[in-house]
């Protein structure tokens, strides 16, 4: 008996120490953390969606909160003066999730440009989606209202051959982005001012 | 934070609660050891060893499936604590060490004298020598000038001592020894050396057919180094306890004391340090070298069998054993009584053996339920036919299949495995060799009123042990010599009711040197008697041969006696791979011989796997003695009586099959011990004044 | 339905555990020296796995997530996995000890592969729902049972065959599982 | 003393070197060296945690109770994990986004849990700590040169650190890229073991 109360209770210590200790380094790396995220995952997308932007989006960047959504919204203003905002979205394929930044145009409505942003997908293939820029450049310029599914599923965009799942995780994430702009556009708009 | 904290807590509580009780609750009894093997593995689960986690390698381990080096992550610490719990040597790999053959030293007379030398080379170059004996170690410490790792010191006696934790095997010391004396030499290379004409031998252990060092291990026990004697032993016999009780101790017939007394009781202390081990609780490690990976299959578990089995596991080959038998021990289990050599002493020397990770496979018979193909299919890449000598020749007269009428070794080996046999009251067992009188007294244990041993000849020239033949008169078994067995006459319901023999003289002396049997004309004399058991010899049961249909099957060759033809030094049969040993490829001959020709075969299966020649060994001294080393008289000697064997009282014997001869005292086998002279090949200690009249 | 289909297609083939994502690399060259350590071995993965998988999904979901303490992942599953193992295997040595003899001595194995571990990082990692979690996990654990039973039964006839010396063992292994990995590859176009 | 924490060292750098000579943790070894710089953190942050979960382990190895030791040289060890994975998310990133899943996976390298059971709970923590940092060293060392092999001949270049290739070949050199794929990782490995048993008799 004593041996097992003795088994419980250094078990249990140990975990609990080792949860204190984990939440003292979390804490304490937790905004360097997030600052590397921004930095190395979403700048260099941003700085591909608006490569002309007269102000610093990723300096400007401010969140919305809604009672289900959370989203980081990157404000840009564009070289002929309108402005658009760049934020990101998910959509699944077989090697995980992909993430998609979505720049728009705020006053025409039109995608700017999309750019994938991570991905996990079997290297070769699915980094295609990254790499692959006349893939993503396909979405430039369509309307927010466009249905952004795959040509065999109805709507306007090639699928990249040989990648199916991803091109299709792609025209997901662009198609939760529709949603939510066009759920979330007034609250934007009021934000930008 | 506080959520962090509190999560963890819950899941270290949960997980801890969880598995204590459930270790409790599905509590199953296994095997302690396996526990405590894999408490010394790493535990890391990583199936790095080619099983299923720690506790299947433990598992291994523990069934001697695999080596105590099994786990690739543990240190040597490690793996030697796993080699201590299992009884087996930590088998790394295998490094050469210094090991010195001459312990005679400064015993040995001088036969130059002169003082200036001090270099056992010039000496040797100047002189040829410094001693008489011819071989024997000059004492000038060359090795130990040559020594850099501090390794070797001329100890009290004259002779190179090795320390081996320091020895690294570089060799320098046998370069600069100008006698081969000092050898640097991997434990493989002493367990395959074989008694050579040069080597520096004492005539009992030229004499004994396993060839073991006696001398080394009686000084040994002399000492108090039990485990150090046991080990000497088992450098050449692995069955010390089976040849403790039952070997004939060819070797005592050539003990220099007995040239002029009663010989030392060597084999007396063979079992008395053999015993000790067995009674300590824990087997002595024995050493392996590292595996070579070969796979070799050894048909017949019993004496030969094992023998080469040990050896060629100890020198890394992986062995499997086949065995007709339900269990292994082969002619020591089922041939021998148990009042001679008991069960359970010879399951716990085979366990010893097949716990260096030899595996048994019994209850298989050779050509009915596999085959020279199966073997080769499986990847066994030679093989050891030991098949022994079970085939009892039979008396060749009428009457002999009557009921009542046996055949001795069969009916031993029947009634040993348990089998009821129809007894008489009264039985005659013909035939004077070993297996008659382990009839007889069997049968008055059996609780028979008469038994009767009818030989042809004299009681002197009755090939069996002295000892057993003193045994079975004490017991009260009556001799009928000089008489040759003509029918068998039954009774009027077909049983066996007398046994008809002639009456014998001797004659002129015939190819043995034993004089020749000659009948008497007219002289048929009855025995009343209900049994009649013939032991009259055996020969191997080659009956393989013919059941087995691999092809190569037909060009093995047998001789007109069944036995399997083979160059007697190097045991090879007529197929390459195949080999054999013991009584099938002698016939019919002592345990230590079966011991010898095993371990002989092994050396030859070695060099076959190797890849190498296989040939005799150079100079062998097999059959064969060194001249020099045999005296006809040994001055300096106080006589001192021989140890005698204790025993159980003969009315205590009868009524069971409990061991009669017993192990000799502690103090009487010190005493014993002190008798031997410690010979070598010309020089032994003197009863008087050594060392000290020497070092004058 | 078709999605799940396609999901374990390329669970078991495309991104094979073993071949693909290197996952469980020490079992594979452990086990795969005899079929029979193989089977066992790849059954006891399938076992585990789709149990370990579920377990931890609900763990995530329910306790992490919740309580926003993702960051203690690693700590909490390899417990969870490390504990759920020798609970299973005190189990099945009591309970059902025909199962025990087949499968479970090769249970502990099962606690530091990491193909178990890494399977319920990758189903979290792509947010996974329930159901897909527990098809990605029987399918990965289908995925190394095929990619180990395969090899096993190469590497008993390599072991028949004359090796050079140094490439004996663990390095012609090596080789040999790269081949397989090479006739992977070519699953890569099926989805 | 100092000859014998010598000793503990420098076997993890031949005589022990992992994977070479005990040919454990070969799931990392296989995954991540696809070049040297990939290898080099991975054998870093495994070498922290040996070094760290040695430490700790040799420390209370007379606390913890036997039948529960490794569930709890779990714990200690995917504590300094999570560390390692936090430090790196917060200070080398893009390494971080390399090695993805395998820095988690440490947990289960059977060499760190190996060296727990096999040294660290049976030895001082001093020699505990050469212990680790040997063993580390050994695999960052095995690691790179593994990387370097793969990476030269699957990409023609060598990368030791931030990306940049410090050599690289010339226009003419068409890569294996079979070497930086799958299949190249388990051939590459099974030929330096060939090569190391070649050289490496004792």
């Amino acid at each position: 008996m004593r041996e097992m109360i003795s088994m419980v209770v250094v078990l249990t210590v140990l975990t609990a120490v080792s949860g204190g200790l984990l939440a003292v380094v979390k804490s304490g790396t937790e905004v360097q953390i997030e600052n590397q995220v921004l930095k190395f995952q979403k700048a260099p997308a941003i700085q591909d969606i608006f490569p002309e932007a007269t102000n610093d989006p990723l300096a400007e960047r401010f969140t919305i909160k809604t009672d289900d959504i959370e989203l980081q919204i990157f404000p840009g203003k564009l070289s002929d003066g309108s402005k658009a905002i760049a934020f990101e979205t998910k959509g699944g394929a077989y090697g995980g999730p992909i993430g998609l930044m979505v720049g728009i145009n705020l006053d025409t409505d039109e995608i700017v440009d999309v750019r994938v942003t991570t991905h996990a997908e079997t290297p070769g293939i699915g980094s295609r989606a990254k790499e692959d820029l006349s893939f993503v450049s396909q979405f430039s310029g369509l309307k927010m209202d466009t249905n952004f599914a795959l040509k065999n599923g109805g709507g306007v965009i090639d699928a990249m051959s040989g990648a199916t799942i991803t091109s299709k995780g792609v025209s997901v994430a662009a198609a939760q982005a529709k949603e939510i702009y066009q759920k979330l556009k007034p609250e934007i708009v009021k934000q930008m001012k | 934070m506080i959520p962090a904290l509190l999560f963890m807590l819950g899941i270290g509580a949960v997980c801890g609660i969880v598995l204590s009780l459930s270790s409790k609750v599905f509590y199953v009894y296994e095997d302690p050891r396996i526990a405590q093997v894999e408490n010394n593995l790493a535990a890391a689960n990583c199936g790095g060893c080619g099983y299923a986690g720690c506790s299947a390698a433990a598992e291994a381990v523990v069934n001697g499936l695999a080596q105590p080096s099994v786990c690739v992550i543990s240190n040597q610490e490690g793996v030697e604590a796993v080699a201590k719990i299992m009884g087996v040597d930590a088998g790394a790999a295998e490094s050469p060490l210094s090991y010195n053959i001459c312990e005679g030293g400064n015993r040995a007379d001088d036969k130059y004298h002169y003082m200036g030398i001090s270099s056992c080379k010039a000496m040797a170059a100047v002189f040829g020598g410094k001693r008489v004996c011819g071989v024997g170690c000059m004492g000038l410490g060359d090795c130990v000038k040559a020594c850099q790792f501090d390794a070797l010191e001329i100890g009290p006696n004259g002779y190179p001592v090795v320390d081996d934790d320091k020895c690294v095997g570089c060799g320098a010391c046998q370069l600069a020894c100008p006698k081969d004396i000092i050898k640097v030499t991997t434990l493989s290379e002493q367990l395959m050396k074989f008694n050579q004409t040069q080597d520096a031998l004492a005539p009992c252990a030229q004499t004994c057919p396993a060839e073991i060092n006696i001398p080394r291990y009686i000084n040994q026990l002399r000492e108090g180094k039990y485990k150090e004697a046991v080990q000497t032993i088992r450098m050449r016999n692995p069955l010390p306890l089976a040849c403790g009780r039952v070997c004939p101790h060819p070797c005592e017939d050539e003990c220099r004391r007995g040239i002029e007394e009663e010989a030392v009781s060597i084999n007396q202390l063979k079992r008395f340090v053999a015993d000790y081990e067995m009674n300590s609780g824990s087997r002595i490690p024995i050493k392996c070298a590292p595996d070579t990976g070969k796979k070799v299959a050894v048909i017949g578990g019993g004496p030969a069998g094992l023998s080469c089995a040990f050896f060629l596991r100890r020198i890394g080959h992986q062995v499997d054993i086949f065995e007709a038998m339900p269990k292994l021990g082969g002619i020591i289990r089922y041939g021998i009584p148990e009042y001679r050599l008991p069960k359970k002493v010879l399951d716990w020397e085979i366990q010893g053996i097949l716990d260096l990770g030899i595996k048994a496979f019994c209850n298989v018979r050779f050509g009915v339920d596999f085959g020279l193909g199966s073997l080769m299919a499986s990847g066994y890449e030679a093989v050891l036919l030991g098949v022994g000598a079970w085939e009892d020749y039979s008396l060749g007269i009428e009457g002999e299949d009557l009921d009542g009428c046996f055949k001795g070794i069969d009916f031993l080996q029947r009634f040993s495995r348990g089998e009821k046999i129809k007894l008489g009251r009264t039985a005659a067992v013909v035939g004077g060799g070993n297996s008659a009188i382990d009839c007889v007294r069997t049968l008055l244990r059996l609780g028979l009123e008469k038994v009767y041993i009818v030989y042809r000849r004299t009681r002197n020239e009755m090939p069996a042990n002295e000892v057993e033949i003193v045994a079975s008169e004490e017991e009260g078994v009556e001799f009928v010599f000089l008489a040759a067995p003509t029918q068998v006459i039954a009774d009027d319901n077909g049983k066996v009711a007398q046994l008809e023999y002639l009456k014998m003289e001797l004659g002129e002396p015939d190819a043995s040197g034993r004089r020749r049997p000659v009948p008497i004309e007219g002289s048929e004399t009855l025995l009343d008697v209900e049994m009649v058991i013939s032991a009259i010899g055996q020969s191997p049961d080659a009956s393989f041969k013919d059941q087995d249909p691999h092809p190569r099957m037909t060009e093995l060759e047998l001789t007109r006696w069944n036995t399997i033809d083979n160059d007697p030094a190097i045991l090879q049969a007529s197929i390459p791979y195949i080999f054999t040993a013991g009584d099938s490829a002698t016939g019919p001959a002592l345990v230590v011989d079966a011991i010898g020709s095993g371990r002989r075969s092994a050396r030859s299966i070695d060099l076959f796997l190797k890849g190498e020649p296989v040939e005799p060994v150079k100079d062998s001294l097999q059959k064969k003695r060194i001249p020099e080393s045999i005296f006809t008289k040994v001055p300096g000697l106080k006589k001192t009586a021989r140890a005698k064997m204790p025993e159980i009282p003969v009315d205590q014997r009868l009524d069971s099959m409990i061991e009669v001869d017993l192990v000799l005292p502690e103090d009487a086998a010190h005493k014993e011990a002190e008798r031997c002279l410690n010979c070598c090949r010309l020089c032994y200690n003197p009863d008087t004044g050594f060392p000290i009249a020497k070092a004058n | 339905m078709g999605d799940l289909f396609v999901l374990a297609i390329s669970c078991i083939f495309i991104n094979n555990i073993l071949l693909a994502q290197f996952l469980g690399c020490c079992p594979f060259l452990g086990t795969s020296k005899k079929m029979e350590t193989a089977v066992g071995m790849a059954m006891a993965v399938v076992f585990v796995l789709v149990m370990a998988g579920t377990l931890t999904w609900m763990v995530d979901t329910y306790l992490l997530k919740a309580l926003d303490v993702e960051y203690l992942r690693t700590v909490s599953f390899i417990l969870v996995i490390a504990s759920l193992v020798q609970f299973v295997e005190m189990f099945l040595k009591k309970s059902i000890p025909g199962l025990y003899a087949g499968l479970g001595i090769f249970l502990p194995l099962i606690t530091t592969n990491c193909a178990v571990m890494g399977v319920c990082l990758i189903n979290i990692n792509e947010e996974y729902t329930f159901v897909q979690a527990v098809v990605s996990a029987t399918a990965y654990a289908i995925g190394f049972g095929l990619a180990l039973v395969l090899f096993a039964s190469i590497r008993e006839r390599v072991n028949l065959a004359r090796v050079p010396k140094p490439l004996q063992d663990t390095s012609i292994g090596l080789v040999t599982a790269g081949i397989i990995a090479l006739t992977f590859m070519s699953f890569k176009g099926m989805v | 003393m100092a000859q014998s924490l010598a000793k503990e060292f420098t076997k993890g750098l031949w005589a022990e070197i992992p994977p070479f000579r005990l040919v454990l943790g070969l799931c990392p070894v296989l995954a991540v060296t696809k070049s040297v710089e990939n290898g080099i953190g991975m054998g870093v942050a495994t070498t922290f945690v040996l070094v760290f979960s040695n430490l700790l382990i040799s420390l209370l190895r007379n606390v913890i109770p036997s039948k529960v030791r490794i569930a709890c040289f779990i714990v200690i060890i995917a504590t300094f994990v999570t560390i390692v994975e936090l430090m790196m998310q917060a200070y080398t990133y893009e390494l971080f986004l390399k090695l993805g899943i395998f820095i988690p996976l440490i947990v289960v390298n059977c060499i760190v849990l190996g060296r727990a059971e096999a040294f660290a709970s049976k030895n001082s923590p001093v020699m505990s700590i050469a212990d680790g940092l040997g063993i580390g060293m050994g695999f960052t060392l095995s690691l790179a040169s593994l990387g370097a092999v793969r990476e030269f001949l699957g990409n023609g270049t060598i990368t030791v650190w931030g990306g940049v290739p410090i050599f690289e070949m010339g226009g003419n050199f068409l890569p294996f890229k079979f070497m930086i794929e799958a299949p190249g990782a388990f051939v590459g490995l099974g030929l330096m073991l060939c090569l190391m048993n070649l050289i490496g008799k004792k």
